[in-house]
């Protein structure tokens, strides 16, 4: 039997992930010395890669696919089988590069933990749960993954848990976590029948459209809470900041697209033919959230917050993918399908990339000033210039800028959102465009917001004193946010490798598949035929690198290149403090009042004194958040009314106990006598 | 294959070349229109001449990002012009790139813009910036918007196939491509600094937004950054002249009359639309910042109705 | 077993749902406790009568019980109780009189409906039997509930528990009735002597149930 | 052979605890007692297990079968490791002077007259001999409650009592109309209470007193298994007892009473014309899962909140067994183990928390992890267990709960998620501020003192993983024969 062989791979897999789950208890006994944790860290990597490799053969080799092994753990009544099968060894690539990276970076900055006892252990335990949940191949391996994979980056989120801040975010992260898991396991319950066939072939084989409409809303809300689809992304802002950097970027980067996967899986491939309306409440949620996320995130100044909710707007532009996919899908437009889905899986690997790029440059900065808040930074590029390289590389990769990869999947998407014309229903054909529109918006929005994140932690002057005595971060992650640059560039470039990676799953999942790209001429992308659309990363790049090295060439040559280094002229107004420059308030303040006002309900209220009066002047932002004050806000009220309500009945005397009894009793007794 | 990369050698060029003119006759002919002699409409070359010659200031704490950032601008606003075809269509590196790109090739041109204006930490810089991208948030997906509506008109989103649609019998008159028009046509005035949206030729007031922006450059960089902004109007007008009144330009190797023809029929529509820009120039007054997202905002909302009329009036294809 | 038989057991019967009737109208402490003892010398009466019909001479130890440890030791210590708590004035009614003896003859309207479908194979003797006992059983709950006095409840109670011995009673050969009338007497007893220890240790002011709650754990 | 060392275990089961109860009444040093306290639980223990594989024959007293075997061996276990828990929560009791040594003899007699009792109660054949085995474990549990005598324990213990009577009064009138409606079919005398023989004629019974009786056990037995709205006196008398008896009652009691139940519950499945008994245990168990989940929201006192989780939990085993068939049934016999070992193992490390904290309150309670890290994790991992989440037990049952109800009933398992959902968040707002939060106490306490804690958890944790296929065929089995 050959090493590629679909079940040995499933054999290399499964042990990869026995690997790292036995890496968690070794890891409480080692974290206590760095040696150790840098240990763990490292071997982390090394696995990480090696399922990274296993799941790109898997994925790469054609043949039958689904191999999978029979453990004799798990469910007492059913089956435990894990294996690869195209779309979950996507995924297993996309978050093994991304989670070997990230332990390389961990290697120098799980170091500086204060208390690794409280990480360690449970990284390992975190990235092994994720795995799980991409290999398994019944229901109740996938729920015990995705299950672990809550609770390993739960113990992560609290494991600074001094701070109230931090216990209550890892809360309501906890909390909505396992809403979404009690969702997903009613979607099971749905799927599995009530003769309980838990494996996914069993379930595939019974599929019926009839619970399929039901299991479809039930994965939005269970695996778009993980994902953090509004309005279930409240927890995703105050948690992903919470935990160390490395793990949010674990959590951002790659966490929710464990979730995307299990939309993928439930709505796609388990439940069955789509109903052409399924679209719709997945394409409403997603643009939705594509807006209101870089809304959110424009008007924070807390770093490591503003990233979490730009990956808020980032799971949108994803399942604005996933929804018109389905919408083609169902309208049995086969290849469009493909498209939609290739761009939203493209952008599943490209933010999965960039956020933790960004994540751990985010990580190296607060290592460095101690600060998260923005408008304590400033003038890091003179201090931190590795650091700054790569997360500007992030910031325009983000911003779906060419030539970096964020661009090719947003156009990707605005290919597919341009084939809606042919969808068979009006409803649909007239909310593309809109969403469309969005994505549009979120796109620009999302350029605003780094410019503002980058300008603002990295440009201008320091803000404050630790912003003047930073350093650079340690070599470790250094390499890794490098590394993670290269490929943002790498996969912006040569899109058409990407592509054809991602294709058997789109045969898989929606029997259709774009034609191959990776043979074009100059790598070029040619998603439908050349005379509707083509990209060339790859020219593109060359073209403004020529383009660049010309103009200074020309430049050079014939200019003066006489140059003095003066003070900042500021039209004339001299030697003024840091204070007076642009903040991340001011800078999102025009922004705020085009949008805030409507969507956060944004007043400024100004006391300015009298003239003469010495008084100081305030500005005070008042500031909601709506999807909060809307929805989480009433729930917690009722619950609590509720709970204040019940709570009388602990208070009683025995005597009222005893009526309750008796009531009971009366209750019942009249109940059997009207019966009969 | 000679010839037709060097089209695309001279496209490359030309761009480049005809970029100082067209802001040097745009500033004629407002300087005429304001009963000014206004001067030489070469002007603008020996203005970049001149920079170029200067010494050049840099800020004490400018990072190396200040000094990188004009030719990267440079660099993408003019491959984003050679991508627009201007005398003849289908050129050779036309395949690299649609409109999306074209657009998103900008983009990135003004991200290091606004980038390198809050590079040496000024208050000035800050503001440009800052509304710099507040205008760019609507702007942007707005002509995303017309682009949207061309495309689906078209059935592309390549610029020659949806030039050589325009011309071709199926293109009718339609409302959608009216309202892609006057999307596009506002888009350009706020993207290009023009008059209601930003006053080029002011400094010092606090309405700028471009110039607040560049305010630290100087000598070479500052020529850089000035012929960046000639070619992207140049850009935006030779896209409305080659969607819109596609009448002239050449196809792909028709031969060097037919290029000759397009390059005449390319200069005369420049002229025209310059003419048409700065006749609405010199008839509006500049607006107030706040009030430039409510136009901008009539633009995206322009671009998305076009499209949607699109879905309803037009068989899919 | 003649029919005389059969109506002595329901008249002996039906004379104990009149009496917890009465019970549960008294609103004084003695007359409560008078009243108990005949609740349980009927009791005793009733038992006894089925001992006899049912010739089971293991149920006059249980009709033996009853009179002797409900009929004269619990009734003479209560007794001893409430002179010595000195609260042998009135009885707290929670509800009217009115609307307690209104529910109260719902309750046995209820038992009667509830043991209706019963079949009938062994004669109206069972069934009608087991309506009055679970209407004894009910009524001192009844009493158990509107009562705040412990005293009054420990009658409750035991009035309840009557009903249950009538019920096993009647079941005819029912094994471990004996045992079952012993193991409740222990829990009266225990009922009893709670009392009273809460009293002679003075943690309490009052053996009002309400007052007790007041120190709860939260 | 077989069946002469199945004689013997049973023999075993109830002679040494009785035997025992006896002897350490006598025996005054605490020195002495506490450790023969543990060694009669462990030959309890033997016995329990001897009978997985060796059946005395059943006789119209006693009777074990697949059924009681697994409440005996899971009530032996955590016998026995209570015993060991308690060994060392009363020597700091006794430093402490909350207790006597005279109350210790009293209390170890009493431990050992509580496993008589509630072996006696799952062994016994006859639902007469059942009812009056409860009674004692009732009547020696509301002492135990009462033992620290201070006005919250003596009030928790006469609520108790007071609940308690009422509740085994009740189950008598029904242990009575069952013995009626099984009399005309079978005779008079002991054999229409022997459990085997009801069980297997209960077709021609009539069904109207079966209706009935089932009504008054639902209730009586109920009480004790702490079903809301009967459940009055379980948070007061798990927070106001010694901690041990804590772990008893809800490890161990619960499911005694409920066992009871469930035995009612088969002789009513024999019957096909009596109103079918799983929709009241499905009402009552999801109404005490919801409200359940509510009142852990609002505990401020530890002791009685994870006894609320006691109630939650008891509602949901009720609620799968009233649901029956195999998956469900499987799913509730899974849970009450898991359930058992998990909570008792929670009642041990809350009573070295309230020792070390010297308090009860919430409130006062905070960074655990911190102060004691070993404990606090425990801690941790055990109400995440208990809360349903994977690698442990509990979240295997409840799995196959809900899947498999929702399959039946979708609306009933919308209403079970939303309960556990409830129920799960409130127990996490209450663990958060106790495991994390700023401190700077630091505690000790040997690590071998939490190794029954330890022990409990690490067999939730690998049934959670792994079921050896032994167990899961037992459990099926038994699942079947509850219908």
């Amino acid at each position: 039997m050959s090493l590629a062989s679909p079940y040995c791979l499933s054999q290399l897999a499964a042990s990869g992930v026995g690997l790292l789950f036995a890496l968690a208890p070794i890891g409480i006994f080692v974290a206590r010395r760095p040696l150790g944790s840098r240990l763990t860290y490292a071997a982390c990597m090394l696995i990480c890669s090696g399922l990274a490799g296993v799941a790109l053969i898997a994925l790469l080799t054609p043949g039958p696919r689904i191999a999978s092994i029979e453990i004799p753990v798990g469910l007492p009544l059913g089956r435990t089988l894990l294996g690869f099968d195209p779309l979950s060894a996507a995924f297993a690539v996309i978050i093994n590069v991304t989670s070997a990276i990230i332990s390389g970076y961990a290697i120098g900055y799980g170091a500086h933990a204060r208390e690794p006892l409280r990480i360690v252990p449970f990284y390992p335990a975190f990235i092994a749960g994720m795995n799980l949940v991409l290999l398994a191949q019944d229901a109740f391996s996938f729920l015990v993954g995705w299950e672990f994979m809550s609770l390993a980056s739960w113990a992560l989120v609290v494991s600074e848990h001094n701070s109230a801040e931090n216990r209550r975010a890892a809360l309501v992260y906890l909390i909505m976590a396992t809403g979404g898991a009690l969702a997903l396991l009613l979607a099971f319950g749905l799927l599995a029948g009530p003769e309980g066939g838990y494996a996914f072939d069993q379930i595939r084989r019974a599929a019926s459209s009839g619970v399929g409409s039901i299991v479809m809303i039930l994965a939005l809300v269970g695996a778009g809470s993980k994902a953090g689809l509004v309005p279930l992304h409240a927890w995703l802002p105050l948690a992903h900041p919470a935990a160390p950097s490395h793990v949010s970027a674990l959590m951002s980067g790659v966490m929710t697209k464990v979730a995307v996967y299990g939309f993928v899986r439930l709505v796609f491939d388990l439940s069955g033919p789509p109903l052409w309306w399924w679209s719709i409440p997945v394409l409403l949620a997603a643009g939705i959230t594509a807006l209101l996320g870089v809304l959110y995130a424009l008007m924070e100044h807390d770093l490591k917050r503003l990233l979490a909710y730009h990956t808020v707007e980032n799971i949108g532009i994803i399942f604005i993918g996933l929804g018109l996919s389905l919408a083609f899908k169902a309208g049995g437009l086969g290849s469009a399908a493909a498209l939609a889905l290739v761009a939203a899986i493209f952008h599943v690997f490209n933010h999965s990339l960039f956020k933790s790029l960004l994540f751990l440059g985010s990580g190296a900065v607060l290592n460095a000033t101690g600060e998260r808040d923005m408008e304590h930074m400033g003038g890091l590029i003179h201090r931190m210039p590795v650091t700054a390289v790569a997360f500007l590389a992030g910031c325009i990769a983000i911003s779906a800028l060419p030539p970096f990869n964020g661009f090719v999947s947003e156009w990707l998407t605005f290919q597919a959102i341009l084939l809606s014309p042919q969808l068979p229903q009006w409803v649909p054909r007239l909310l593309v465009p809109a969403i469309g529109a969005t994505l549009a918006c979120s796109a620009a929005l999302a350029a605003a917001c780094f410019v503002k994140a980058f300008g603002m932690t990295f440009l201008g002057r320091p803000r404050s004193s630790v912003a003047t005595t930073a350093h650079e971060t340690d070599r470790w992650s250094r390499a890794a946010m490098l590394v993670f640059a290269a490929l943002c560039l790498l996969a912006g470039v040569l899109p058409g490798f990407v592509i054809d990676s991602i294709s058997p799953v789109t045969q898989m999942v929606v029997g259709s598949r774009l034609t191959p790209q990776s043979a074009l001429p100059w790598f070029r992308i040619i998603p439908i035929n050349s005379a509707r659309s083509a990209y060339d990363g790859l020219l593109l790049f060359v073209m403004i690198l020529v383009a660049t090295a010309a103009t200074a060439l020309i430049v050079r040559r014939f200019a003066s290149h006489a140059l003095r280094r003066s003070p900042a002229w500021d039209c004339g107004f001299r030697d003024a403090s840091p204070a007076t420059q642009y903040t991340a308030g001011s800078f999102a303040q025009p922004i705020r009042r085009v949008f805030g006002s409507v969507v956060f309900r944004a007043r400024e209220h100004v006391t300015m004194p009298k003239p003469g009066d010495t008084a100081v002047a305030k500005l005070r932002l008042e500031f909601h958040d709506t999807v909060w004050e809307a929805l989480y806000l009433p729930v917690i009220h009722v619950f609590e009314a509720t709970t204040d309500r019940l709570n009388k009945l602990q208070f009683l005397t025995i005597r009222n106990y005893l009526t309750l009894v008796f009531s009971a009793l009366v209750l019942l007794l009249i109940i059997v006598g009207t019966l009969r | 294959m000679i010839q037709a990369w060097l089209t695309q050698l001279s496209q490359v060029a030309l761009v480049l070349g005809l970029a100082p003119l067209l802001s040097g006759v745009t500033r004629k002919i407002r300087a005429r229109l304001l009963r000014r002699r206004g001067p030489s409409v070469v002007q603008p070359y020996r203005d970049l001449l001149k920079l170029i010659r200067k010494e050049t200031v840099v800020a004490e704490n400018a990072s190396w990002l200040f000094r990188a950032a004009p030719y990267a601008i440079f660099a993408t606003t003019w491959v984003a012009a050679t991508l627009v075809p201007t005398f003849a269509t289908g050129l050779t590196l036309s395949g690299a790139a649609d409109l999306i790109v074209i657009v998103a090739l900008l983009g990135t041109a003004r991200f290091l813009l606004a980038l390198a204006g809050l590079d040496v930490g000024t208050s000035f810089g800050g503001i440009g910036s800052s509304r710099e991208m507040m205008f760019a948030s609507l702007a942007e997906p707005a002509m995303l918007m017309a682009v949207f509506t061309l495309s689906l008109f078209a059935g592309s989103t390549q610029l020659s196939s949806i030039s050589t649609f325009m011309l071709g019998p199926n293109a009718g008159l339609s409302i959608s491509i009216a309202l892609a028009l006057i999307a596009l046509v506002i888009v350009t005035i706020g993207e290009n600094a023009r008059i209601p949206v930003d006053n080029p030729a002011t400094h010092l007031e606090l309405t700028m937004v471009h110039e607040a922006m560049i305010l630290e450059y100087s000598g070479r960089h500052l020529a850089v950054i000035e012929a960046a902004a000639s070619l992207k109007l140049l850009l935006y007008l030779s896209l409305i002249a080659c969607v819109f009144v596609p009448w002239g330009t050449a196809a792909s190797g028709a031969g060097a009359l037919a290029y000759a023809i397009g390059l005449g029929a390319y200069a005369a529509k420049l002229a025209a639309f310059a003419f048409f820009l700065v006749l609405f120039e010199t008839a509006v007054a500049k607006m107030r910042v706040f009030r430039v997202p409510e136009f901008l905002g009539v633009a995206l909302m322009l671009g998305l109705l076009g499209t949607i009329l699109l879905f309803v009036s037009r068989v899919p294809r | 077993m003649s029919p005389l038989d059969s109506d002595i057991a329901h008249l002996l019967a039906g004379s104990m749902v009149l009496v917890s009737f009465l019970l549960l109208y008294q609103d004084r402490m003695f007359a409560l406790l008078n009243f108990f003892a005949i609740h349980a010398c009927v009791l005793a009466c009733s038992v006894g009568w089925q001992a006899y019909m049912q010739r089971a001479p293991h149920l006059f130890i249980t009709a033996l019980i009853a009179l002797l440890f409900k009929g004269v030791i619990i009734p003479v210590a209560l007794h001893r109780i409430v002179v010595r708590l000195g609260i042998h004035r009135t009885i707290e009614n929670v509800v009217n009189i009115g609307p307690t003896m209104l529910f109260g003859i719902a309750l046995v309207g209820l038992s009667i409906v509830v043991m209706l479908p019963v079949t009938q194979s062994e004669g109206a003797f069972v069934r009608e039997d087991l309506a009055f006992a679970l209407s004894v059983v009910l009524l001192g709950f009844l009493m158990m509930v509107t009562r705040r006095n412990a005293v009054s409840q420990v009658i409750g109670f035991m009035s309840l528990e009557n009903g249950l011995v009538l019920a096993a009673s009647g079941a005819r050969g029912m094994p471990l009735v004996v045992e079952i009338s012993v193991g409740f007497s222990v829990l009266i007893a225990f009922f009893v002597v709670g009392i009273f220890l809460f009293r002679i240790r003075e943690r309490f002011d009052t053996v009002d149930l309400q007052a007790l709650d007041m120190s709860r754990g939260e | 052979m077989s069946v002469s060392v199945g004689t013997a275990a049973l023999t075993g089961l109830l002679g040494i605890p009785s035997l025992g109860a006896l002897f350490l009444v006598a025996i005054p040093n605490y020195r002495v007692a506490a450790p023969l306290n543990v060694t009669l639980c462990a030959l309890t223990l033997v016995s329990a297990a001897s009978l997985y594989s060796h059946r005395p024959e059943p006789s119209l007293y006693l009777l074990v079968d697949d059924v009681n075997t697994v409440f005996l061996i899971v009530g032996a276990l955590v016998g026995f490791t209570t015993s060991v828990f308690s060994a060392g929560y009363i020597a700091h009791e006794l430093q402490t002077r909350r207790l006597r040594l005279r109350d210790l003899r009293f209390y170890h007699a009493m431990y050992q007259l509580l496993m008589f009792a509630m072996n006696l109660a799952l062994v016994s054949n006859n639902i007469g001999l059942m009812w009056v085995a409860i009674e004692l474990a009732t009547l020696t549990t509301v002492v135990m409650v009462g033992i620290y005598r201070t006005s919250a324990a003596l009030e928790a213990a006469w609520k108790y009592f007071i609940l308690g009577s009422v509740g085994i009064a009740l189950a008598l009138f029904g242990t009575i109309l069952v013995y009626l409606a099984a009399e005309e079919r079978l005779g008079q005398g002991i054999k229409a209470m022997a459990w085997d023989h009801l069980a297997a004629s209960s077709a021609g019974f009539d069904p109207a007193l079966l209706n009935l009786s089932f009504v008054f056990l639902l209730l009586g037995y109920g009480t004790k298994v702490g079903l809301v709205p009967v459940h009055a006196w379980l948070p007061d008398a798990h927070a106001e007892g010694p901690t041990p008896i804590s772990a008893v009652l809800s490890g161990l009691l619960l499911n005694v009473a409920l066992f009871a139940l469930l035995r009612f519950k088969m002789i009513m499945a024999g019957n096909s014309a009596v109103i079918s008994p799983g929709p009241m245990m499905v009402t009552m168990g999801l109404v005490s899962l919801v409200f359940a989940g509510f009142m852990i929201y609002r505990r401020r006192d530890i002791k009685r909140m994870f006894a609320y989780s006691s109630i939650e939990h008891m509602g949901i085993i009720t609620l799968a067994f009233g649901l029956g068939g195999p998956v469900a049934n499987f799913a509730g016999l899974l849970q009450m183990t898991m359930h058992s070992l998990t909570k008792s193992g929670i009642f041990f490390g809350v009573g070295y928390i309230c020792q070390l904290e010297g308090t009860q309150k919430i409130a006062d309670i905070r960074g655990l992890t911190h102060s004691q890290p070993l404990l606090g994790w425990l801690l941790v991992v055990s109400v995440i267990a208990i809360a349903g989440l994977p690698p442990f037990g509990i979240f295997t049952s409840e799995f196959l709960l809900v899947t498999s109800t929702f399959a039946r009933a979708p609306w009933l398992a919308i209403l079970l998620v939303a309960g556990l959902m409830i129920a799960f968040s409130a127990l996490m707002v209450r663990l958060h501020g106790m495991a994390f939060g700023a401190t700077d106490k630091h505690y000790s306490l040997a690590a071998y003192r939490l190794a029954p804690m330890a022990l409990h958890l690490t067999l939730v944790a690998i049934a959670g993983v792994y079921l050896p296929a032994a167990v899961v065929a037992w459990f099926r089995h038994v699942a079947s024969l509850l219908g």
